[in-house]
């Protein structure tokens, strides 16, 4: 047009040390917020070994994480249903059906009892998946008649829960569950391993954008081209599938005989995990290291509990609700002061 | 092949492959060669003993066991704690019962009690359980969520060589004294029987029968409804028609709710057996709303002997109340002291429970016996 | 040629229409499949059993809708049930007349209800585990209330509860009808209807229009708990007894699961309290008839699984919007 | 000009689409050829972004047909069209924001290394790309933190990179700059040169002579004229756009902003020494009554920032607010509006519309408490006021109950425009108040804000159009990097002195830099 002069269009070249400066504080908000989770949890155990001579042994720590590894998978793969915009309420239910599936298919050997099981749950995920893809239903009704059909097939398939299916004899994939590895139980390590495999697979990888892209704005990502249907679909099947993978370890440490009840509220755990590692509901926007954060904040204060006070049921019960509580305010918090503040 | 692995994973180790109910239905019925009910020999015991029994005990079935063969040691009561862990939420008789009686059992003697209670999950009784162990617990008392499933608990304990006491529900598929220490229990079978003949005998052996199931996928139910329905075939009750069966989940609630719409699609229902004392007095609710209480309407028979099922006796509303018996808390401290400092405790206990009618209901009310 | 495009047009016109009234067709489906196949269905006492259980499932949905609407859910309902159950045993017992204790109970209802909204509107907590801390924390607290165990009621006023009926209908139908008009009217009519459905709308654009939206979230949240006391309450009067560890046990997903079969979106936003009524209606109803089928519990759950995909189906979203 | 002597690319034969109630789309054919940059113009609402989600997949025809390199094609999603080589840049920025500049850039397309996202070359060679445009970025930073004109020419870079012959742009240039636009008319050019077709929708005009080779204005969803773009002039353009002959347009002129004189009156916005760390530096904006103060600046200066923390929406570490000599403190937009302050957002889908709500209920919502008694509302004077605003901003819509979502995006700014003024201002704050509307709608709202300004209203304006702010206000602040850098007054106000404000600041800073 006119301009004789010519105007640096840069806008945000680095002038003055200011945008540097910027930078450097963008840099640890979101540090922060991003980690929120991780924060409370580092203080919670810090806390806790200090208040609670018994927490901090060894042997203990290692209780929580292998107590903690079951909802851990299941949160897992909760976690990239989430930041796709929907959520699961069936893996409690999806849970309990791999668990009593490889232990009903024990007999056949290690291979088929968890390949069966795997299967199963990978199933209950796709039909979901494709429901609410191809339907475009709410996730959370299709997902909670997930909860309430799959709870029904594990009743049926244990004739109305009479049947506690057992492994006899010791078979090849106990060690999965029985097994450690450097003193620490294996289900730790396979849940690691699959925390491991999520954050490569949410931050690495095309389908990772995509479920991000799908959850922030799931018509601008249908604009842009990206595989909406495609990706809604494979979440649920990942999600179904760690749920599986959980029921299988579940079997295998204990060695089958679990209630077709097993696994019941499951949901409200691991969704409860996700959010408190500072995925939001809303979709787009989550973190695997976060939901291993909060996962492993539920067991601890859980353990907390049995081991710092001597509580009955029910004082348990309002301390652990507010314990929650107070963590989600906090990571709320933290996670807010360093995002966009919305007045 | 799918039923191969159930009928392996029940209560029993019979083959039978047409029926779900078949292995627990004949669970203490066919007795092995021994005496030995199958649902014991599950449960690690071998032989019938014949020592002279407590007060409370049933049966007992050897072999004895004792802490030192797998290295545990003496506890020193006065100063080592022990844990008890409950499995469900201590939110209805039964449970505070049981609870209430483990604290007071130990406040009696002086002893150290740590408690937890896993809400029903499982997975949280394992981790309870194992929490207590870190916490420096030496014996756990517990009672089981389920008869197995604990298998993670009690391999920690194990190996940590703290002695493992399980009470109300035996846990299966050991082996005698070789996973854990002795074993308290309630028969639910037996109870599902004693309920039956009560039935029987309050209707005359002529009824059109409703029954209101407990939780589903839960063991208990499973057992009180084998055992019911195994009596009734076997006392040849075949006036006694089973027209309803639905779930109560165990509440009061649901078991008022139920009843309420069965009694629309079945108004001639003449009697109902509830599975524990909630559901009955829920039940009892729906029959007062549409003017159908009394035993001479309706019969009721349930199963607990919490207050105020006996109470419905009195009032002439319930026909008959099988106790089980929550109080194992004196008898399971006394199991563990002679397990692990003394010469050993029988590997299976079974407690006597007690029954309620019209004829002694008023005064296990007086004497406190109701809990 | 005019046939071939006017019945394409009628097509549209009733796939759009049924995608509108589908809680109405599921629930006109299940009442004919019970009329042919259920003993006794047809008659006036059937229909006061259903209205006599279906008033705390409505009373409850009523105020989930308004807190879907705002684009949150509330997980603590059931547990607020429970709390306002052991509050008013516990003024009953104390010897307070029971219209004291009852409106105590709906006074503990609607504090644990602002108590909600304050996590959600200033610590902007998610609310699902907002509520969620509730929900864990609430039977605790009434089972602490009550001391731990079921507490029998012997309130004569109850009876009324449960068995009054004015020209055949059960009161507490009468007052879940009420209450439905109210909360109808509500947001049809007034302000606070127009701020709460533009919060779920857009809360950013909310807050940059000037709505007060922190305090319309506090009073949707205190809305919805003191709707769920009342329903407590009223849970309380149908047992004779207060059972904090189990009323209301799930009612979170019943209403959940009303609101949306109802046509309510998740998303927030929009707010259909007739098809709301209709949903708590079509669960209650779905239960019911799958007891007096003598369903064993796994082909229950199965069937409801089922039933309600296919409701909520009928309703799916048309293909081309946006 | 290439005469195109091959055979159409793209063409649409009697494309018909309505949604429910409205026609959107009648009996429309175009036909595009490689090489030829074809303009869409019309007014808001005509059918312009219905004819090109028909052609990509997003909606899918009534009746009529698409050609694609002769072949009949209909595309189930946009996604299979972006398979076949059609890139669009869809109306309102359509990306995934909590992403990074880089992840946004090669979305769908990414490149990977041993199954892993190859991000050294991502946010190189998007750094790189996205230099060629102009725009020196944080690739690493998520998207949404960028301004909005930033975020467009992502979007612009992201579609042209991907290698399509057929290249669709909906209002690419509404929420940039004269630089970008440039910028952009020249990738154009290239693009032209590289023999790839290109739709470009766009209300504003000069753009369209500049680059456009051909023209099809639609009407009320109907195919107007399509032709050779140097056939006509500029006001016969406009006529055909709005269906009015040529010579009833020269009673309005051309821009409806003028200066005023200001009569030395106590201000009534007096924003002094506004300080937000990293964000805004010390910027006083005044404002007296009757004045219309524009806020110059490039993408990313801070004008919105400026705007948003008089409104009390974006929390300040110090400085001073009044209106009407008194000192406001609550920081929140709700205090704001009750002291009369009111501002149109700039974002308009994130921050403005709630889409599932009505026109009439979108209108009403900021001045309920004034249509309200005893918390009920005036059903009757919520409708008198709507009324008066749609006809008098010409919103069109199948009515007021129609969901704003299905409005046409100039519509849905209208409808913003209503609810502000509504509210009755004593303070108006417009960030980007023309952007997307179209040309006859431009000059009402412009003569609008002249209007309201007269009576003695403060006016902040923002625009991405130096020369809307150039005319239109009487006293220009300058931002840049959050930093005021001075004040125009009077005739100073022009675009090159403006342009020379921005660029010595740069030079000085540069030279700073060096040191
Ligand atoms: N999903 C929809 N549902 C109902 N009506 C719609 C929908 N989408 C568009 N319309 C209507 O179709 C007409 C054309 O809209 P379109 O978005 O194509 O206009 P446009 O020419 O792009 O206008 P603008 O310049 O304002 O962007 C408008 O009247 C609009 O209200
Ligand atoms: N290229 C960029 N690199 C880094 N940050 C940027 C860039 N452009 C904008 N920003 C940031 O984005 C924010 C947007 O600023 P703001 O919206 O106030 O600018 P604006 O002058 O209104 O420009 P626009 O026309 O883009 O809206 C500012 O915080 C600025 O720091
Ligand atoms: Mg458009
Ligand atoms: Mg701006």
């Amino acid at each position: 047009m006119t301009t004789t002069k010519q105007a640096p269009v840069a806008v945000a070249a680095d002038h003055g040390g200011r945008e540097a400066a910027r930078a450097r504080a963008r840099a640890l908000t979101s540090l922060i917020s991003r980690n929120g989770a991780v924060a409370v949890l580092v203080i919670v155990v810090l806390a806790g070994t200090l208040l609670v001579s018994s927490f901090g042994k060894p042997d203990n720590l290692r209780n929580v994480a292998l107590a903690a590894s079951f909802i851990g998978i299941i949160a897992a793969g909760m976690t990239f249903v989430i930041i796709s915009g929907g959520i699961d309420l069936s893996v409690g239910s999806t849970y309990a059906l791999a668990t009593i599936i490889s232990a009903m298919y024990a007999p056949r050997g290690s291979f088929i009892a968890v390949l069966y099981a795997l299967l199963a749950a990978g199933l209950v995920g796709l039909i979901q998946g494709l429901i609410i893809a191809r339907w475009r239903l709410p996730a959370f009704i299709v997902t909670l008649a997930g909860l309430t059909g799959v709870r029904g097939l594990v009743f049926y398939i244990t004739h109305e829960g009479n049947d506690h299916p057992r492994i006899e004899g010791r078979l090849a994939f106990e060690a999965l569950g029985t097994g450690s590895l450097a003193t620490i139980g294996t289900p730790v390590w396979i849940m690691l391993a699959v925390f491991g495999i999520g954050w490569w697979a949410l931050n690495r990888t095309p389908f990772g954008q995509s479920v991000q892209a799908v959850g922030g704005n799931q018509s601008a990502a249908e604009l842009m081209g990206l595989p909406v249907k495609r990706t809604q679909t494979i979440v649920y099947v990942v999600s179904g599938l760690c749920a599986g993978l959980s029921g299988v370890l579940t079997t295998a440490l204990s060695g089958g005989g679990q209630e077709a009840r097993i696994g019941d509220a499951y949901e409200l755990s691991a969704i409860a995990a996700v959010v408190i590692g500072g995925t939001l509901l809303s979709g787009g926007v989550g973190s695997m290291v976060g939901t291993l954060a909060g996962v492993l904040l539920l067991f601890v204060i859980q353990n907390l509990i049995v081991q710092g006070a001597n509580l009955n049921s029910y004082v348990q019960q309002v301390v652990s609700g507010s314990f929650l509580l107070v963590v989600v305010i906090l990571q709320a918090a933290l996670s807010r002061r360093a995002g966009t503040s919305e007045t | 092949a799918l039923l191969t692995a159930c009928s392996t994973g029940s209560n029993s180790g019979s083959t039978t492959d047409d029926s779900s109910a078949a292995p627990v239905a004949t669970a203490l019925g066919s007795a092995n060669a021994g005496g030995v009910p199958a649902a014991i020999t599950a449960a690690g015991g071998t032989e019938l003993l014949t020592r002279p029994k407590g007060e409370g005990v049933s049966a007992e079935y050897g072999p004895m066991c004792k802490g030192s063969d797998l290295g545990i040691g003496k506890i020193d009561f006065k100063k080592d704690t022990i844990g008890w862990a409950q499995s469900e939420k201590e939110a209805n008789p039964f449970r505070i019962a049981s609870t209430k009686s483990q604290i007071e059992a130990a406040k009696a003697k002086g002893w150290k009690l740590l408690t937890t209670n896993a809400q029903s999950n499982v997975q949280q009784e394992n981790s309870d359980i194992k929490g207590m162990i870190d916490k420096g617990a030496k014996a756990i008392i517990f009672s089981p969520i389920n008869s197995t499933g604990l298998g993670d608990a009690i391999a920690y304990a194990k190996s940590k060589k703290v002695a493992m006491i399980p009470v109300d529900r035996n846990i299966t598929g050991v082996q005698g004294c070789k996973d854990v220490g002795p074993q308290l229990g309630s028969d639910f079978v037996e109870q599902g029987r004693r309920a039956a003949d009560a039935m029987i005998k309050a209707t005359g052996g002529k009824a059109k029968l409703a029954i209101l199931l407990g939780a589903s996928g839960v063991n208990v139910t499973d057992d009180r409804t084998a055992g019911f329905l195994d009596q009734l075939k076997a006392k040849n009750a075949s006036g006694i028609e089973v027209v309803f069966q639905q779930t109560g989940d165990f509440t009061r609630e649901k078991g008022k709710s139920v009843t309420e719409t069965m009694l629309r699609a079945h108004p001639d229902v003449t009697a109902i057996y509830a599975e524990n004392d909630e559901m009955g007095l829920g039940a009892l609710a729906a029959l007062d709303d549409a003017g159908k209480s009394g035993t001479d309407k309706v019969h009721i028979v349930s199963i607990d002997g919490t207050k105020g099922a006996v109470q419905a006796i009195v009032d002439g509303n319930f026909d008959a109340v099988i106790e089980s018996n929550p109080a194992f808390g004196p008898a399971s401290q006394a199991a563990l002291e002679a397990y692990v400092n003394g010469d050993g405790a029988p590997a299976v206990t079974i407690t006597t429970d007690n029954q309620y009618d019209s004829s002694n209901a008023a005064e296990a009310l007086s004497s406190g016996k109701a809990y | 040629m005019t046939t071939l495009t006017a019945s394409l047009k009628d097509r549209t016109v009733v796939s759009t229409w049924a995608r509108e009234h589908g809680v109405y067709i599921a629930l006109v489906l299940l009442i004919a499949f019970n009329a042919v196949a259920t003993t006794n269905f047809l008659t006036v006492d059937t229909l006061q059993l259903l209205f006599s259980q279906v008033p705390p499932v409505i009373i409850v949905s009523l105020g989930m809708a308004l807190v879907i609407g705002t684009g949150g859910v509330d997980l603590s309902v059931g547990a607020t049930m429970a709390i306002a159950s052991a509050v008013l045993a516990k003024f009953v017992v104390g010897g307070s007349p029971i219209g004291v204790a009852m409106a105590a109970a709906v006074v503990a209802g609607l504090l644990v209800g602002v108590f909600n909204g304050l996590v959600v509107a200033f610590a902007r907590v998610q609310p699902i585990v907002a509520t969620l801390g509730v929900l864990v924390a609430g039977r605790g607290i009434a089972l602490v209330i009550t001391g731990g165990a079921l507490v029998e009621l012997f309130v004569p006023f109850f009876k009324d509860v449960r068995l009054g009926k004015f020209l055949g209908v059960p009161y507490v139908m009468i007052v879940a009808a009420l209450l439905a008009v109210g909360v109808s009217f509500l947001v049809r009519r007034t302000a606070f209807g127009y701020r709460l459905l533009a919060i779920g709308g857009n809360r950013r654009a909310s807050v940059l229009a000037g709505l007060p939206v922190r305090r319309t979230l506090i009073v949707v949240y205190a809305i919805s708990g003191t709707l769920a006391a009342v329903a407590g309450v009223i849970a309380t009067a149908r047992l004779r007894a207060s059972d904090p560890s189990y009323i209301g046990l799930l009612m979170e997903l019943s209403a959940i699961t009303a609101v949306v079969v109802g046509g309510t979106s998740l998303n927030g936003g929009r707010v259909r309290i007739l098809g709301t009524v209709t949903g708590a209606i079509l669960i209650q109803l779905l239960e019911t008839t799958l007891v007096s089928h003598n369903a064993p519990d796994s082909v229950a759950r199965m069937v409801e699984a089922v039933i309600i995909i296919a409701a909520v189906y009928i309703q799916r979203p048309a293909r081309s919007s946006r | 000009m290439t005469t195109p002597v091959t055979s159409p690319i793209l063409k649409v034969t009697s494309a018909s689409k309505r949604f429910a109630g409205v026609r959107a789309l009648e009996d429309v054919s175009i036909e595009l050829f490689p090489g030829e940059v074809h303009a869409l113009v019309g007014e808001n609402g005509a059918g312009k972004s219905t004819l090109i989600k028909l052609i990509t997949g997003v909606y899918q025809l009534d009746s009529g047909s698409v050609q694609l390199r002769g072949e009949d094609v209909a595309f189930a999603s946009p996604r299979s069209a972006q398979h076949a080589g059609i890139a669009t840049i869809y109306q309102e920025v359509h990306l995934a924001p909590q992403l990074s500049v880089a992840r946004n850039f090669f979305l769908g397309r990414e490149p990977t290394r041993f199954g892993s996202l190859d991000l050294k070359k991502m946010n190189r060679d998007s750094a790189e790309a996205l230099k060629r445009y102009g725009i020196v970025a944080d690739v690493k930073r998520p998207l949404g933190e960028l301004g909005l004109g930033i975020q467009q020419m992502v979007a612009i870079a992201r579609a042209i990179e991907s290698d399509a012959k057929v290249v669709i742009m909906d209002e690419p240039t509404s929420s940039l700059e004269p630089r970008e636009v440039d910028l952009l008319l020249d990738l154009v050019g290239q693009l032209k040169a590289k023999d790839v077709a290109i739709v470009y929708v766009s209300h504003k005009l000069d753009e369209v002579f500049r680059a456009c080779d051909t023209v099809t204005v639609l009407r009320d969803g109907k195919l107007v004229s399509t032709g050779p773009t140097k056939d006509l002039t500029r006001r016969q353009l406009i006529a055909r756009m709005l269906g009015r002959d040529a010579a009833e347009l020269d009673e309005g002129a051309r821009t409806q902003l003028q200066r005023r004189e200001i009569a030395d009156a106590e201000p009534v916005l007096k924003a002094e020494h506004l300080n937000r760390r990293l964000i805004l530096e010390d910027v006083s904006v005044v404002v007296r009554p009757g004045e219309v103060v524009g806020l110059a600046g490039l993408l990313g200066s801070g004008r919105s920032e400026t705007a948003k923390a008089i409104f009390g929406a974006l929390p300040l570490d110090s400085g001073d607010i009044a209106v009407d000599g008194r000192a406001l403190t609550h920081q929140t937009p709700a205090s704001r509006i009750r002291e009369r302050v009111a501002m149109l957002p700039e974002d308009r889908k994130a921050e403005g519309i709630i889409p599932d709500m009505s026109i009439r209920d979108n209108i009403g919502l900021a001045a309920l408490p004034q249509l309200t008694k005893a918390g009920l509302v005036s059903r009757k004077r919520v409708d008198d006021i709507v009324k008066t605003f749609m006809t008098r901003l010409r919103i069109k819509a199948a009515g007021p109950q129609q969901k704003v979502s299905e409005l046409s995006g100039g519509n849905q700014q209208k409808v913003l425009l209503a609810r502000l003024l509504c509210l009755n201002p004593r303070v108006l704050l417009l960030d980007e108040p023309t952007r997307g509307i179209d040309v006859g709608a431009k000059a009402e709202v412009q003569a609008l804000i002249a209007e309201l300004a007269e009576k003695g209203m403060a006016v902040v304006l923002i625009s991405s159009e130096l020369e809307e702010v150039v005319e239109g206000s009487d006293s220009v602040v300058v931002l840049r990097d959050g930093a005021q850098l001075g004040r125009l007054v009077g005739d100073d106000i022009t675009e090159d002195k403006i342009m020379d404000l921005i660029a010595d600041a740069a030079s000085e800073q540069l030279e700073e830099a060096a040191k």
